[in-house]
């Protein structure tokens, strides 16, 4: 019963971190309508800031939070403007982003070994004081708490963000219906460009933390955090903010499941899991529709 | 329709003499064979990314499966390697039968999707739980059918098999019905294409000829890991290589796997994220500036491509 | 009369598919402009261009004297142009949200007062104000549109087949809401239609015809025109 | 009602949902042998939903649809043309990165089961006009040509019901006569039609049964002079 309990509420916990991991993704695709393959790698790199930050001049890591919300706002819209206003005009902007992404993902990889080798880092996770503490009798460490903490404070600004700003507002027109949205007056760009960064920003914290909940981050992780990241927007239903923490918790508490009673197996959880949904609910489990052939 | 079968056979005639010569010349085997091996897997994804538009980025799931069905043939079921060879083949394209499903997904959920096939694949057969089977992360070990030169030989037959292939879809009437589902389904459809078994057909032929890559991998190996043959970088390879060529033509993927590939063994293979870098680099500029690969330069200029 | 929005000669597409080849036309102040056409005329295409949801190729769009050829089109929109696309709303968006969005640009307060005039002009709404648009009737839906573009004040409306998709009960309702809204706020109009219904409303009517205006006058040329009657209604007595 | 030959199509109480929407609200329609049907209705009425349905493009949510005596309710639409119905787009959809030639190619060989294929593709694209474009990339063509194509690749499969869909659209006084003699030709080799039109003068050209629909059903059927008497028809067409 002790291992139940402990399960369950290590997953609530794992799988809450794991829809911040999806959150960034999906309010890209939300209103680009485009796959951010190099998503993975954007957390890699909010995990390398931390880390450098941490080991160079030891900053806390809840410090990094606003310097990496800064770093990734600079070095978004660059990017966003060099890039996505071309392919949003080009005849198949789902299948070229995807490849365009990809191909970012790898330039990103290879530099971050160029920078620190290839190798596992890790940040202690005493950075936070050693003490633990208790939740129905089951001891976790207070990184966990911290983490958890952090993530809803995350969709917590994501919920404000969207039904409490004037740009909220805009950036739902602009998921609804990006023509009706510019007829509306709305500059679809400048949105667009805004929460593409936020996409990025959102990454870049879920790798500040992932080492407390993953235990070491690597520069080739992307591809496979990527994959599970999609895996949990499909599960909550793509292009729905707000849905990712469902499929990030469902994902959380099976993992754990499957750690704890068949742990052999639980690598393949994620990918399994993907494959299911998208042949027996593409549309998600809370969305509407979804492209299928 | 002759004129044009013409280019072809001499495309492939070039490349078997070439790889049929070059070993009296140029002494590094490894490098000769693996270069074949990409020219192959390139023509192979060519067959289902040229000619229907899916992206199959688990197409190392294919090449995986080849080499383990044929090494479970060769050790367990006591089959000559050549024969194995075939073996893998069939496995691949039993993983492949499997997968027709995905195919009703489009675009990025497809490729996605096909990733996460490949990946799950690798976790099953690198399984410590069915080490008995597939000697899990342990890897196989072919060193007592070991055959270098055998094996050379039967991959050069392969790499024919997917350029025929490929020049045989390229100039017949199913794949002009591939073409058709690729540009409109529902205009294909009402010209009376089954478009299901069109695709699907397409899907296993290709999954067929990366298993026979995988295979006469293994082979040649003599002994390989799991995280080897499933490795992400083999689908990652061959997609630039198909893209950088250009898709949808036999001459295409074989210019590019020969340029790139060459390029990587010549200045990279110290120091992969070298051409990591390049590769990346590469990609986003195809994307931004040519789509449609090099091949598209010659048709510019009224050059036929075969 | 002063004119308000003029077109010159405008050329636009999709990718390598021109749609427009040429085609010019004009809205005075205060005045209801109908643009009739059949499926596939380039009605919408020309809409869209002068919204600025696609470029202008060759050609030039002005707008209160103003050239307005290359503004993005939120600068179109909050110049004062109103656009209704045949869709009209967001369905996945509350009554109130759509309403909010028509107005985007303007302040909060001013979009309050607003609001508030168009639960005036259409009662329906208030009592929808939050459901989604998606739950509206056909015809509830149209309203909606109307009162979303109207939000902004705007100083043209321009409305892309406002009778789609309804029966020729709503059809006439919508015609009877916009001559009062014509009235009521001086509104000028630029209405693309495919529905007959639509004349005797307007001051004047342009045809196009693949991509080319074939014909402008008001609705007593275009009656006394025996070749237009015959190829845009079909059946002569 | 003109019932002459065999019944080819029988379409009955058809219902097609988008969503909440009905767009075909048990809609019916026949043709026999060898007849024309024009069908008529103003926009939204679900003419062109009522052609994609029959047409096995979309999946219908309820009725009835029978060619030739054997359902093809929800039948993947190659296996529709396999039993002799195709039908042409409003919207041409060639495949742009073909030639004329191959277009129709494609048709002849996955769409009929004649056995001299070149004959067949030659014959349609003669009968529309555009042999002297065979070697042309499709999408370079005007949109009428593109009609025009989308018509030959329909006859590559030897339907026994063509499907027309607005054919008329954006044509030219005379285009639309030199339109109507081809289909008038087309119809004497034995191919049964339903013309959808919002233009009931050139329907008047083709045939004298005409279908109207309003709202997803049918509004009337008879001829094209009585419809123009009918109050209702009236009304649908030119609002009161």
């Amino acid at each position: 019963m002790n291992l139940f309990a402990y399960t369950i509420i290590a997953g609530v916990m794992y799988g809450i971190f794991f829809g911040l991991v999806g959150l960034g993704l999906n309010i890209v695709f939300g209103v680009l309508k485009m796959i951010n393959l190099a998503h993975g790698d954007f957390i890699m790199l909010g995990s390398f800031l931390a880390y450098w930050l941490y080991t160079l001049l030891g900053v806390n890591p809840l410090l990094v939070i606003p310097i990496a919300v800064a770093t990734f706002f600079l070095v978004g819209f660059p990017l966003y403007y060099a890039f996505v206003p071309r392919l949003l005009r080009s005849k198949d902007p789902e299948m070229l982003s995807f490849i365009l992404f990809f191909g970012a993902s790898q330039v990103i990889e290879a530099v971050i070994i160029f920078a620190f080798g290839n190798n596992q880092r890790s940040i202690p996770s005493d950075v936070f004081g050693s003490s633990g503490f208790v939740i129905f009798g089951q001891r976790f460490p207070i990184a966990w708490l911290i983490t958890t903490l952090v993530a809803l404070a995350a969709f917590g600004f994501v919920y404000w963000y969207l039904r409490h700003t004037r740009m909220g507002y805009a950036t739902r027109a602009v998921m609804a219906n990006r023509d009706e949205a510019m007829l509306s007056g709305i500059d679809v760009n400048r949105i667009s460009a805004f929460v593409f960064c936020m996409g990025l920003a959102l990454a870049a914290i879920a790798g500040v933390f992932s080492f407390f909940i993953i235990g070491s981050s690597s520069p080739s992780m992307g591809p496979e955090l990527t994959t599970v990241s999609f895996a949990i927007i499909v599960l909550g239903s793509l292009g729905n903010p707000l849905g990712t923490i469902l499929g990030g918790l469902i994902y959380g508490v099976a993992v754990m499941f499957m750690q704890s009673y068949f742990s052999s197996w639980a690598d393949i959880l994620p990918y399994v899991l993907l494959i299911a949904v998208m042949l027996i609910r593409p549309e998600g489990l809370v969305g509407k529709a979804a492209r299928s052939a | 329709m002759l004129k044009k079968i013409f280019p072809s056979l001499g495309v492939v005639l070039v490349v078997v003499a070439m790889f049929l010569g070059l070993p009296s010349i140029y002494s590094n085997q490894s490098f000769l064979f693996n270069l074949m091996l990409y020219l192959a897997l390139a023509e192979g994804l060519n067959i289902i990314y040229g000619f229907t538009g899916y992206l199959p980025f688990g197409y190392v799931g294919f090449f995986g499966a080849g080499a383990y069905g044929s090494a479970i043939a060769v050790t367990l079921l006591h089959i000559s390697p050549l024969w194995g060879v075939l073996w893998g083949g069939v496995a691949a394209v039993l993983i492949g039968i499997i997968l027709i499903p995905l195919l009703r997904l489009s675009g990025a959920y497809f490729a996605i999707a096909n990733l996460a096939a490949s990946q799950a694949l690798y976790y099953v057969v690198s399984n410590p739980a069915l080490e008995k089977i597939t000697q899990g992360p342990y890897g196989i070990d072919l060193s007592s059918v070991y055959n270098a030169n055998a094996a050379y030989y039967a991959l050069l037959g392969v790499l024919v098999f997917a350029m025929v292939l490929v020049a045989f879809i390229r100039n017949s009437d199913f794949g002009l019905c591939l073409l058709a589902i690729k540009e409109d389904r529902v205009t294909a459809s009402l010209a009376g294409v089954n478009i299901v078994r069109a695709r699907s057909i397409a899907w296993m032929l290709s999954a067929f000829v990366a298993g026979l890559c995988g295979a006469v991998f293994g082979w040649y190996s003599a002994v390989f890991y799991p995280s080897t043959v499933f490795s992400l970088d083999v689908s990652v390879f061959t997609i630039v290589f198909v893209l950088f060529g250009g898709i949808g033509t036999l001459a295409g993927p074989l210019a590019g796997a020969l340029i790139l590939y060459s390029m990587y063994n010549f200045i990279g293979i110290s120091t992969p994220q070298y051409f990591q870098l390049f590769y990346g680099l590469l990609i986003i500029a195809l994307v931004l500036f040519l789509p449609d690969g090099i091949a598209s330069i010659l048709r510019k200029g009224k050059v036929y491509v075969p | 009369m002063e004119v308000l929005l003029g077109v010159e000669a405008l050329e636009s597409g999709y990718g390598s598919i021109q749609v427009l080849w040429g085609s010019s036309l004009e809205v005075a102040s205060n005045q209801c402009v109908v643009l009739l056409g059949v499926n596939g005329a380039g009605k919408t295409t020309l809409l869209k261009t002068i919204a600025g949801l696609l470029p202008a190729r060759k050609g030039k769009i002005t707008f209160k004297g103003a050239d307005i050829t290359g503004l993005k089109p939120n600068s179109r929109i909050a110049g004062g142009i109103g656009y209704m696309s045949e869709l009209g709303i967001f369905p996945n968006l509350t009554v109130e949200e759509n309403l909010k969005l028509g107005g985007y640009f303007r302040s909060e307060k001013d979009n309050r007062k607003r609001a508030g005039e168009m639960y005036e002009y259409f009662p329906d709404l208030r009592a929808y104000a939050k459901k989604m648009g998606a739950s509206l009737s056909g015809g509830q839906r149209k309203m909606l549109g109307v009162a979303k573009t109207l939000m902004s004040h705007p100083g043209l409306v321009i409305m892309d087949e406002p009778s789609s998709g309804l029966s020729p009960k709503f059809v006439k309702k919508v015609i009877e809401v916009l001559k009062f809204l014509h009235e009521q706020e001086k509104l000028s109009m630029l209405i693309a239609e495919q529905n007959v219904s639509f004349l005797d409303f307007a001051q004047k009517i342009y045809i196009l015809d693949k991509g080319r205006v074939s014909f402008d006058g008001d609705v007593q040329e275009l009656k006394g025109n025996d070749t237009i009657r015959e190829t845009y209604f079909g059946i002569s007595r | 009602m003109s019932h002459n030959g065999k019944r080819l199509l029988k379409v009955e109480g058809l219902v097609k949902k988008f969503g909440g929407f009905r767009a075909l609200n048990g809609v019916s329609i026949d043709v026999c042998e060898k007849r024309i049907v024009g069908l008529a209705g103003p926009n939204g009425s679900g003419k062109t939903t009522l052609i994609n349905v029959i047409s096995g493009v979309y999946k219908p949510d309820g009725g009835s649809v029978e060619f030739d005596g054997k359902s093809i309710y929800r039948s993947p639409s190659h296996k529709i043309v396999h039993s002799g119905v195709n039908r042409t787009f409003q919207i041409p959809r060639p495949l742009a990165g073909l030639t004329v030639w191959d277009n129709v190619r494609l048709a002849a060989v996955y769409g009929c089961c004649e056995a001299d294929k070149r004959e067949i593709i030659r014959k349609a694209l003669e009968i529309v006009q555009l042999d002297g474009l065979k070697d042309f990339i499709s999408g370079g063509l005007t949109f009428a040509q593109q009609k025009l194509l989308g018509l030959a690749t329909a006859l590559a499969t030897r339907p026994r019901l063509l499907l027309v869909d607005e054919i008329a659209a954006g044509l030219s006084h005379q285009e639309l006569d030199w339109i109507a003699q081809m289909l008038l030709r087309i119809s004497q080799t034995g191919v049964a039609m339903i013309v959808v039109e919002h233009h009931l003068g050139f329907i008047d050209t083709l045939t004298s049964d005409v279908v109207v629909m309003n709202a997803g059903a049918n509004l009337f059927r008879g001829s094209i002079h009585e419809a123009a008497q009918n109050e209702e028809v009236v009304e649908v067409f030119l609002g009161r």
